[in-house]
Parts: structure tokens; sequence; C-alpha cells
């Protein structure tokens, strides 16, 4: 056997017929979980082969037009991850989960392992109309997933339905613009033909397949839909989508704007009046993405919506750091992708643990639950120190390579808003936090316990990679380095433990030593230096002489961050929704217009002229 | 509503009492010298009016008479501060929040009565609704005549406390946890049979071997029955009689 | 100068039956009137006397005509004269009208008048504990209640017993009030 | 990067003990200007090591479960290893692994360490703190940041040793604050308000919310946190000398420079009352982010 995209793809699928066919008894999480180990497996085996850069792949003829797939270095990468999201979330849903956190776990298991072989069917694809064929499915199987819990949910599936649905549709424009133009569609042949275009036609070509995979990616024009589509999703399918799902739009804006168009066209790319290139247009926009949805998360006050949120707003990174250009920027975008995909993923198991247990995750409805649930608060604490990017954990690493690479370019605008959008995250995780894990325990959860292992596993397993890759940086950036070589861009020189830049350097094995040395020394200090303390109650506090007792909730979490909301609160003008619900409005009264023409008695008059009309244009 | 989370769990005390302070290692008494002559130097007032001398205070702390030289600040909750100020008449209900305000207090703690109300009543000797002897209630380490003394006594009064600090003879916080039982009495007394404050001294003292032999008694015993029904998680005073009926 | 009673409120008093008007001091005016009396009193005053301000209701008791006499005291901005009405009340019963539609403020009055006296309003919007929540005990302003007597009871003394206090007591001098209102002084526990 | 194990060791037990010793004499220097403004003579020498020692050596003390106490470890910890990562005249090999914005970071992690902690003392006291103190550090944070790309651009590099090394070399106008003056002010007044002073000093807030973060806090917690604020004033005074005045060439000099590096917030906190939450973050985004915004563009010009 050996390993092979044929093996891989073939496992993909068979998890999926096994799921549909044996998907309600209780051992399908098991067996979904062997399956994506093997597929993670095969993918490791082929790692070696793929790093000097061939690729196995294989194609066939279908009604005269060849289909072709070969998994390089960047589908590769992004495939890795998938199938990691895939396997922990499966192993999250395999025991207690199944069984009374979901109505059917069947649907759970099915749609995963679809969502698994439409990513994999995309990733490897090397032509683009397997790559809008993988794209559609990715499209469907992430709606399959959403509506699961039904209610709110299927609301929001159908708002991202729509947003898909047009979103395919720009791609499939701009994929019969090609075949127009160029006469074939293998990325080698475009990425030939594209040099030779004119700006008029690169612009269109742009615009049309930056669209649709924005769209994908919730780009800030269309970020609309992602937040209530992945809240509202349960707890493992949320935190696979979050994980890794909006990852396909990056993978085919990677496509499109480096493998391509190629970064040094897009700096010549002159916009008519304001004479910004596309390269920093595009690098703007991706920091508006990081700002502006990290600001909409700090508002929330559902959990899951928050990280939703945050899922956007981190996504303008990973853009952001490949559009610098320079080794650290792109290894520092591309780090970050392996990055969020491991601490959303465990946020999102965390809520899902929480909602087993308490039935909500309004933040409003919470608070304390460390004394009941503290594997899940680890996990959560671990989660957040990775997305606030802060030092011990994985999260520091790739922001910091992407603000030295903006800073070594001589961006420092970009670099503020990027450290603008870091300082709303650590804002936003430590209300997550301090909502739902801390403060005052409330009275209805005081005969709660912790979720059984099969829940805390996965997150604790989680969260130590997470602890793991940003002690040791290099781990993950061997994934990294077959993902940039495969891009084009010349490897980056690093060890263990961080780089040596001429312009500054990290070793994240000294810092993080340091720290834990440090919190050692800490530690004798204070249980050496001082006495014994005694633990008391939550109602033995401090209330200025009142005795408390339940019937009062002595407890801050609503409306949290008041002083700096009364300030900002007027700044969210919601412009995009609104336009938004512009758009939705404009469509219903067309509808609501030819619907009435339609029904009015001459109908067949109208017929008729239509059809005359009809042949009249085109004799 | 399960009892184990209820803060008054009656901790068994363990049979060994603390060792007295010339039993412990060398090094242990360096500590413990070091330890009380910090203590004597740097004192945190408690920032609580309980009474009408309390506006005596400002003067002793600001420029004019300057209480930062000997180290002493005033803080604002009872978890940071070392003296609690009786500055005065209390009033029974005043004197509940100054029973919670003590206890909430990290020992070593010291209390200082101000004028003859915390002694026998003072002016308001005969009064339905002040408490006449402070000591019953929480144990007080120093009192200052005058009604109200002027900041030049007080200054005299901290001093005085500071020495006694450094030569480790004020100890009567550690009376109220050996003689917890007789304090309790008082208050119950006062109170009625339900008192209960939401610091688990019996606890404190079996966990830190501060017990005596007077901290257990009938009251404690009390203490532990209605505990019973005044939980944590709010059974209301109006249902105890038909609870205890029922039980 | 003596400011005259103005003309509107004699004709305010001429209305009432059975009032007795007295005008002893410069800027006040006592009324004595029958209880019942009173709620028509203070409407008339506040509408035309412009008597807006009820400052206090204060309440004295009589223990031996066995009655409580509660009075009324009014302002006025423009007449700037004060007007104090006085009724009696049987003790027995102690039930007396609320004013609280008339004056808002009245609901204070009356309600630490009940703590302190046990004088039940009809019609008061709250009769609950005032002030002296912790107290279960009967009405402590009542003449029949012995402070001393419940102080002894409830609180120990401090023992004070110096030499020269002694010598001072065996040589007769009486330092020490031995007899209160209601028996000696008990000696401490 | 080798690595030695040894030399790690030294630098991580000397540089600590070093910064809370000068920390120490800072705290001091703060409570004796505050007397003098007041016209008091002011605590004695030892007091912050009295209060300090006081504290650790309480017999009872409060603690609202593991949490707590673990966030008091993960303050001290996080304190410790900044200390070490500071470039100071004689031990800054450690400061060749981190860079400016590596120390940047470093200084959130203790923040963070002690918000966690306090809200598991479960007080809403300690609560609103918690949320104003982030809040004013997103506040003042956004200016904070320019000055630090101004310096990035300035200086080609974010090493903090090399950002010495090009200061040192050119002497006086070498300096930051006379290559960058309007990044250097910009700097002064985010220094103000990181160092948690009065005008800008809405978390403490003894009459609004009970000394927020310190409301539950008591023995070694609270003498922990005394510790936190010897080591704060020390590393932003530090942090701030060597990206504006040049770093110490040697101790003498050094000292003399954060010590009046920090005397100027000290001093002014004296006079100012307290802002609101929303008043602190609209005046730090709106001035010092103009000052800061306008030295950014006058280096890039350069």
């Amino acid at each position: 056997m050996i390993p092979s995209l044929d093996l891989l793809l073939a496992l993909a699928f068979g998890n999926l017929g096994l799921m549909l066919l044996a998907g309600r008894n209780p051992t399908a999480g098991l067996l979904s979980m062997i399956l994506y180990a093997l597929q993670g497996w095969v993918l490791v085996m082929l790692m070696p082969a793929l790093a000097e850069g061939a690729a196995s792949g294989l194609a066939f003829q279908v009604f005269g037009w060849s289909l072709s797939w070969e998994l390089n270095g960047l589908g590769w990468f992004f495939a890795i991850i998938t199938v990691g999201a895939a396997f922990f979330s499966a192993w999250f849903a395999a025991g207690a989960w199944g069984v009374q956190g979901t109505r059917s776990p069947w649907a759970f298991h099915v749609t995963l392992a679809a969502n698994v072989a439409a990513m994999l069917l995309l990733l490897a694809s090397r032509d683009l109309l397997t790559l809008f064929i993988g794209w559609e499915l990715v499209t469907w199987a992430g709606y399959a997933m959403m509506i699961q819990s039904g209610g709110p949910a299927t609301r929001a599936a159908y708002k991202y339905l729509i947003y898909g649905v047009a979103g395919g549709l720009a791609v499939l424009a701009a994929v019969v613009l090609i075949q127009v133009q160029a006469g074939g569609l293998g990325f080698a042949a475009v990425a030939a033909w594209m040099p030779g275009i004119s700006t008029g036609m690169l612009w269109a070509l742009m615009l049309l397949l930056g669209v649709g995979f924005g769209i994908k990616m919730a780009f800030l024009p269309f970020h609309r839909w992602q937040a209530e589509a992945y809240g509202e999703s349960p707890g493992p399918a949320a935190a696979f989508l979050g994980a890794i799902s909006s990852r396909m739009g990056l993978f085919g804006l990677l496509i499109l704007l480096v493998h391509f168009i190629g970064l040094a066209r897009l700096d010549e790319l002159l916009l008519p009046l304001i004479g910004l290139d596309a390269r920093i247009l595009w690098m703007w926009l991706s920091a508006l993405t990081i700002i502006i949805p990290t600001f909409i998360a700090l508002k929330q006050n559902d959990a899951r919506m928050l990280l939703a949120w945050h899922g956007i707003g981190q996504g303008g990174y990973m853009l952001l750091g490949v559009l610098v250009g320079s080794e650290l920027g792109v290894a520092g975008g591309l780090l970050h992708v392996f990055n969020y995909a491991t601490y959303q993923a465990v946020l999102f198991l965390v809520m899902g643990a929480v909602v087993y247990r308490t039935g909500t995750a309004h933040l409003d409805r919470l608070g304390g639950l460390i004394t009941r649930m503290p594997l899940s608060y680890v996990a959560m604490l671990f989660a957040i120190i990775g997305l606030a990017g802060l030092p011990p954990m994985n999260g520091f690493v790739s922001k910091w390579m992407v603000y030295k690479a903006l800073l070594d370019e001589g961006l420092p605008l970009l670099f503020v808003a990027a450290v603008i959008g870091t300082l709303g995250t650590i804002l936003s995780v430590f209300k997550l936090i301090h909502n739902v894990f801390l403060g005052q325990l409330r009275v209805e959860h005081e005969q709660i316990r912790e979720v059984p292992f099969s829940m805390w596993g996965p997150m604790i397993a989680l969260s130590l990679i997470v602890f793991i890759t940003g002690y040791m940086p290099g781990l993950a950036l061997d994934l990294v380095m077959v993902a940039q070589t495969s891009l084009g861009f010349a490897a980056l020189d690093y060890h263990l433990g961080g780089f040596v830049t001429d312009t500054g350097n990290l070793n994240m094995l000294a810092v993080v030593s340091v720290l834990l040395l440090g919190m050692g020394i800490g530690a004798g200090i204070f249980l050496l230096g001082g006495n014994k303390s005694k633990r008391v109650h939550q109602l033995d506090n401090y209330a200025g002489g009142h005795f408390l007792t339940t019937e009062v909730r002595y407890h801050y979490s609503h409306h949290f961050y008041a002083g700096l909301l009364r300030l900002i609160g007027p700044w969210y003008i919601t412009l995009i929704k609104r336009l938004e619900g512009g758009i939705a409005a404009l469509t219903d009264t067309l509808a609501a217009g030819s619907d009435g023409l339609y029904r009015t008695a001459y109908t067949p008059i109208l017929m008729l002229a239509a059809t005359v009309l009809g042949l009249a244009l085109v004799l | 509503m399960n009892q184990q989370n209820f803060p008054v769990q009656v901790a068994p005390l363990e049979s060994c009492r603390e060792p007295g302070p010339e039993e412990r290692s060398m090094l242990r008494k360096v500590l413990d010298r070091v330890g009380q002559y910090c203590q004597s130097r740097s004192l945190f007032v408690l920032h609580y009016c309980t009474g009408c001398g309390a506006i005596e205070l400002p003067p002793s702390m600001t420029s004019r008479f300057d209480l930062e030289r000997v180290g002493m600040q005033p803080m604002v909750t009872p978890r940071q501060a070392d003296i609690l100020l009786i500055t005065g008449y209390l009033s029974v209900k005043t004197l509940k929040r100054v029973i919670l305000t003590y206890e909430q207090m990290q020992s070593p703690k010291y209390v200082m009565g101000f004028g003859s109300c915390t002694i026998n009543g003072g002016m308001y000797w005969n009064s339905y609704a002040t408490v006449k002897r402070l000591g019953d209630y929480i144990p007080v380490d120093t009192y200052i005549a005058g009604c109200m003394p002027r900041p030049e006594a007080i200054q005299q009064g901290f001093l005085d406390l500071i020495e006694r600090i450094d030569g480790g003879r004020a100890v009567a916080w550690k009376d109220y946890y050996r003689n917890y039982d007789r304090y309790l009495g008082h208050q119950q007394h006062l109170f009625g049979r339900d008192w209960l404050t939401p610091t688990d001294v019996v606890g404190e003292a079996a966990h830190y071997r501060l017990a005596g032999d007077g901290t257990l008694g009938p009251h404690t015993a009390l203490l532990d029955q209605y505990a019973g029904y005044h939980q944590a998680w709010g059974v209301p005073r109006e249902q105890y009689a038909e609870l205890e009926a029922s039980s | 100068m003596t400011q005259q009673v103005p003309e509107q409120l004699h004709a305010v008093f001429r209305e009432i039956p059975g009032i007795r008007v007295q005008h002893d001091s410069e800027r006040r005016v006592r009324v004595t009137l029958r209880a019942d009396t009173l709620p028509a009193l203070l409407e008339l005053l506040k509408g035309r006397g412009g008597y807006l301000h009820l400052s206090a209701i204060s309440c004295v008791e009589w223990p031996e005509s066995d009655e409580f006499e509660l009075v009324y005291h009014l302002w006025s901005y423009e007449s700037k004269m004060m007007v104090s009405a006085h009724i009696r009340i049987p003790r027995d019963p102690g039930r007396f009208i609320s004013v609280y539609d008339i004056h808002s403020p009245a609901g204070f009055f009356e309600r630490d008048i009940h703590e302190m006296y046990g004088v039940f309003f009809d019609g008061a919007p709250d009769m609950g504990k005032f002030i002296l929540t912790e107290w279960d005990g009967p009405p402590p302003m009542r003449k029949d209640f012995s402070t001393l007597g419940y102080v002894n009871d409830t609180y120990e003394w401090q023992p004070y017993q110096p030499e020269w206090l002694q010598q001072a007591e065996q040589k007769g001098a009486r330092v020490l009030p031995q007899e209160g209102p209601d028996g000696p002084l008990r000696k401490t526990r | 990067m080798d690595f030695d194990w040894q030399h790690m060791l030294i630098e991580l037990l000397v540089m600590p003990t070093l910064a809370f010793v000068v920390g120490l004499v800072m705290v001091l220097m703060a409570r004796r200007l505050r007397a003098r403004i007041e016209r008091r003579v002011g605590p004695p020498f030892w007091q912050p090591l009295w209060d300090i020692l006081k504290l650790y050596s309480k017999r009872t003390q409060v603690s609202h479960g593991h949490m707590h106490e673990i966030s008091i470890i993960v303050l001290l910890g996080g304190m410790i290893a900044m200390e070490v990562f500071l470039p100071v005249p004689g031990f800054d090999t450690f400061a060749h692994h981190g860079d400016a914005l590596t120390l940047i970071y470093l200084m959130m992690v203790p923040t963070l360490g002690m918000a966690l902690g306090v809200s598991a003392c479960a007080n809403p006291n300690g609560s609103i703190g918690i949320a104003r103190a982030l809040t004013a550090m997103l506040a003042y944070d956004v200016p904070f940041i320019i000055t630090v790309a101004g310096a990035a651009m300035l200086y080609g590099t974010t090493s903090l040793p090399e950002i010495i090394a090009i200061q040192q070399q050119q002497g006086l106008e070498g300096w930051g604050a006379v290559q960058m003056p309007l990044l250097a002010l910009a700097a002064l007044i985010s220094m103000q308000a990181m160092l948690g002073k009065e005008p800008f000093e809405i978390y403490v807030a003894p009459a609004e919310i009970a000394t927020g973060p310190m409301t539950e806090m008591s023995g070694k917690f609270l003498g922990s946190m005394f510790i936190m604020q010897c080591f704060q004033l020390y590393t932003v005074s530090v942090l701030y000398t060597t990206l504006f005045l040049g770093g110490g060439e040697n101790w003498a000099t050094f000292l003399i420079k954060i010590f009046v590096v920090v005397a100027i917030p000290m001093t002014l906190t004296n006079i100012f009352p307290r802002y609101k939450t929303e008043a602190v973050v609209a005046w730090l985004w709106k001035w010092p982010t103009a000052i800061a915004l306008v030295g950014l563009f006058v280096v890039m010009m350069r």
C-alpha cells in the first residue's frame, strides 16, 4: 500500500460510505476516528516525496474535459490540518456527546466525512474545473453540516448557502472566461498564460475569483454569514468548520494571488485614482478584516458568536502575512493557519462541553464553572492565550512573524492596525473566559460535573499541541516550509526555537523556559515565603459590610467593558449589515413585482412578446 | 441543597495544639522576630467609620500629624487591613457589620476602641439601641480615653499599640479563636439563635491550629444546628418555624 | 412687629367646627381640633392657604389621660407662618387615618411614629420596620417601656470597683445613682 | 545562539533581585514625592520592604481556589521572566533571544495572569477593576505601539541591545528622544497610563471599586501585588530608557536615567484627579496618538 493520492481519496470516500451505512451504531465515531488517523498517516508518509516537489496524482477524461488531481505542498499542508481537525472533532463526538449531546450522531458523522472528502478533492485539484467541482462540493457539505441542530441554524445555513452559491457562480464565470480566453484550464497553463493578459482582464479575473474565494473565507465585505452559521452549528461541527472550513477560501486566494498573478505583478497593478497598488489594497482589506470583526466580537453576548467573529478576524492575519512577500511574512501567515486551527478547535469544543452540561452558551447566564469543570477551564485557558497571541502559546509565534515582516518591509501603519486587532482580541477573550468560568457560580449550576473523558480528551490533547508548538515552533514550521516552497518562496532558515534575523530574533525555547523558570521562582517565593492560606466559600467575600446570600447575585458579567462601549458604542455603524439588508429588500421587491406581473390575466401575450424579443436579439 | 458546600463545616479539632513560640526552631524564631518587627512597622488601618470619632482620623493621617511616618496607611477592604477602629458608640445594627468586617480581616489583627462608649456604653449607657461593652463581641487591644480623643491621643494610642506588637504582647486576636464560644454566645444573645456570619471561624481555628478549649461549646453547637436552615443557598428566615417543626 | 394672622387663615379656621386657635408667638399659629376634622383642615390649608409643606408629624404620649397627641407642622411659603395642628387620639386602639394622599412625606413620618410609638395609620403606604431593623421588642419610645430595665436585662456592665470608689461608698457618699426610676440599679453580675 | 545553562541561571537570579531592589527604591521615591507634595514627612527608608515582609508574615490568608494561587505564581513568574529580557548594562545576553515585540507581549502575561486570579476571587469589584484595566491597556497601547513602530523604522531593527548600540554610537544626539522627540513625548504619556498613574488610574480607584483587583487579596497575595508594582515601575522605566534615552553605558548613568524617567509620572499623579473610563480612552486615542502619528510620519519621511 504505497501512500498516494488515490489511497487518500479512497479512504476519505470509504469513510463517507461507511458512515452512511453504519452511522447509527455507537462505534461509528470510533471507526471514523481510525479512518481519519489512517488518512493522516497517508499524508505524513507523502511528506518526504512532496518536500522535493514530486506529487502523486490521477487524471481521467469526462465528456472530453480532462479532470486532473495532484497533491502539491500547499494542498498537502491544508489537508493535514483538515484531517487533524476532523480527527479531534470525531473523537469529541465519539463518546457521550454522540449519545446525549446531539439529536442524530449519524448526521454529524456523515456530514463530517463528506466535508473531509470534499475538501481533499478541492485541495488536490490541479486544474480550474476540478477546483470548481471541489469548491461546490465543499459549499454543499458545509451547508449539510450547519443545518443539523435545526431552528436558528437552518436560517443561518440558508444565508450561508446564498453567499456560497453566489461565490460559486463568480468562480464559474471566471473559469468560463479563462476557458474562452486561454483555451486550457490546467494550473500550469493558466499560470503561463496569466502574464500576457491585459490589466483590464486581470482586474476582471481578480475581482471574480477574489469575490468567489473571499466569500468562503468571509473576507471583509462578505463576512456577514459566517458568525451565525458557525456559531449555531453543534459543538464539534463548529470546531471543524471554525478550524479549517473557511481556510479553503484562503487556499483559493493563495493560488489566485500568488500562483497565478504573482506578487510582483500585483505591485504594478495601480488603482486608477488613488495610486494605490493592488497588493497594498489587498493588505489593507485584510487589516480591516482583522480589526472590525474583532471589535464586533467584543460586543457579542453569546460565546459561540464571539468565537465565530474571531474566526473572521484571524483570517485577516493569514492573508496579511502572505501578502507581505518576505519569507518571514509568508511563513508567519501559513503558520497562523495551523496555529489558529488548533486553538479555535479547542475553544469551540470547550463551548460544546459547556453547552452539553449547562444547556446554554449565553455569557450572561453562566459563571463560576471553574470549580465544577476544571479540565475544560485549563483547555480554554491554553486556547485563549493562543488566540490572544501571548508568549507561551503558538499564537504568539505566528503573530510575531507577521509583525516582524511588516516592520522589516517598512509598513508601520499596517503593523499598528494588526496590533490593534490583537488588543481587541485580548479584551474579548478575557470577557469570554471570565463570563463562562470565573466569578460567582450560579445556584442552578451547583450540581454539574466535569464532562467525560471522550470530551475533555480531545480538548486537552489539542491544548497540549498549542503549548508544544508554541514552545518549539520549529515542529510546526517543518510543515509550513513544505507549503512555502511549493508556493514558490524561498524556505526560511529557522531552528527549533525560532529565528535568527539580522533585525531582531526570537527564540521561543529561551522565552518560554525563562518564563517557566520564573514561575518556578515565583512559586518558591509565594508558596514557601508566606504562611498557609485557607480556601473560603464564594459568598465569604467583601461586599462593603453586606451579608451575601444567593438571593442577590453578586457577579459582574452583563455589559462587560461598559466604559469602553460607552465610547465606541456609536462607532458600530453596521454599514455592511444595512447594505446586505438593502440588497435583500431589493430582491424581495423585484420578486414580488415580477410575481405580480406574472400572475395577471394576460400572461400568454407577455409570453409571446418575450419570445419575439428573444428571436429578434438572437437573429 | 446538600450540606458540604455550606461555609460552616464544624471541622474536628485536631488534638495537637500549636507549638508555643519557644519550641520553634532557630530559623523559625528569626523569621518570627522579623515578622513581628515588620508587623509593628507597617500597619494598615481599615477605612471604616463606625462612629463619631472617625473625623479625628483625617487630621492624624495628613500633614499635621502624618502617621505614615510610623508606616501606617489607610486601606479600603478588611482583607488588606490590620487595625479596625471602633470610633465611639456602636448601634446594634452597626455591630453586625463590625463583626462581619472583623472576621473578614486577616490576623494578626488589632481593634482599638475610642472613648468610653466602647467600655461601658458612654453617654448612651441607658439607650436600648447601643451596645455597652465592645469587649463582649470582639476582642479589643487598646482603649483610648476621650470623647472623642484628639489626634495627639490617637497618635499616642497607635505608638503604644506598635510598642506592644513589637514586644509580642498584642495577641487579643488569638483570644477570638480560643474563646470563640463566649463571643458567639454574646452575639447570639443580641442577634438571636440563628445568628451567622459567612466566615467559618471554627474552621479557621482548626485550619491554623489556633483553637483553644473555649472554641467549641453550646453556642457553636447552636451555630451548627441553625447552619442547616440558613444555608448559603438561602433558606429564608421565615421558613425556619415549619422546618424546625418538621425536622 | 406682630404679624396679624392673615385673613384667609381665619376663613379656613372658621370652616372647621370645634377648632381653637392660639396665636401666641409671632409667626406660629397653634390650632387644636377634633381628630376626625384634621384631614379637612389639611385639605383646606393646602388648597386655600398655600400650606404645601408638611415638615413633620410628631407624637406626644399622655399616660395620665391615656392619649396620644399628634402634631402636624405645616408651613406656607406665601404667608411664611407655621401652623401646628394638635389632635388627641385614644392610646389603646392607637389608630388614626393616614394623610399620605394629601402630603406624601407623611408616609415616612407615620412609619417612624408607628415604629417608635405603635400608632397604626390606616392607608399608609408602608407600616414595616423603618430604622430599627434589628428590634423585635415593644415600641421603644412609649413611656411604659423602661429602657433602663431593658438595658439592665440585656447587657452586662463593666465591673469597675477601684479602691477610691469603695472608700467613698463606705463613707456614705452617693457616687453612682443607686435608685433608677424603677428600682435599684442592679449590681453587675 | 548557544545556550549555556550556567550563565542563564546566574542571570535568572541576579536580574530579578536587582529589579526588585531598584523597584523598592522607586516605590519609596513615589511615596516620598507624594508626602512632600502634601507637605508631609513621608515613610521611612525601608517602608516598602517592611510592608511586603509584613504581608508575607500574615498568620491567616484567604484563598479563593487553586486559580487564585496559580495566578499569583504566573504574576510573579511573568514579571521575573520579563526582567531577564531587559537589556541592562553588563547583563544582556538574554536580551538577544527576544526583541521589543516579545517584551511588549511578555508584559501582558502577568497582567492576564493577575486578571484570571482576581476574577477567580468571584468579587465584582475585582472584575470591574480588571475590565477597566484592560480598557486602559487598549487605550494606552495604541500610541505606544505607534512609537515602537517608529523606533523600529528609525533604527531598522527591533532587537533591544542593537538599538542601544546604535544610540550609543552617535553619543547624545544619537538618543531616541533627540532623533524623534514627538514619539518620545507620546511614549511618555502612554507610560503614565501604563503605570496606572493618576489621570489614567481607573482600575484601582479605591473610592469607586474598593481598590479593584486588590479587593480580595490578603496577606501574601497582596504582598505579591506590591512586588509586582516594584517590578512594573522598573520594567517600564528601563524599556523607555532603552528606546529613547540610549540605554545604560554604565550603572551610574543608567540608574539616574530610570529614576528621572519614573519621577515624571510620579509627580504628575499627585496633581490630577481620576478620569472616567471612556474619557481615558477618548483622551489617549486623541492627543498622544496624534502626536505619535505625526512623529511616525516625520520618521518615515527621513
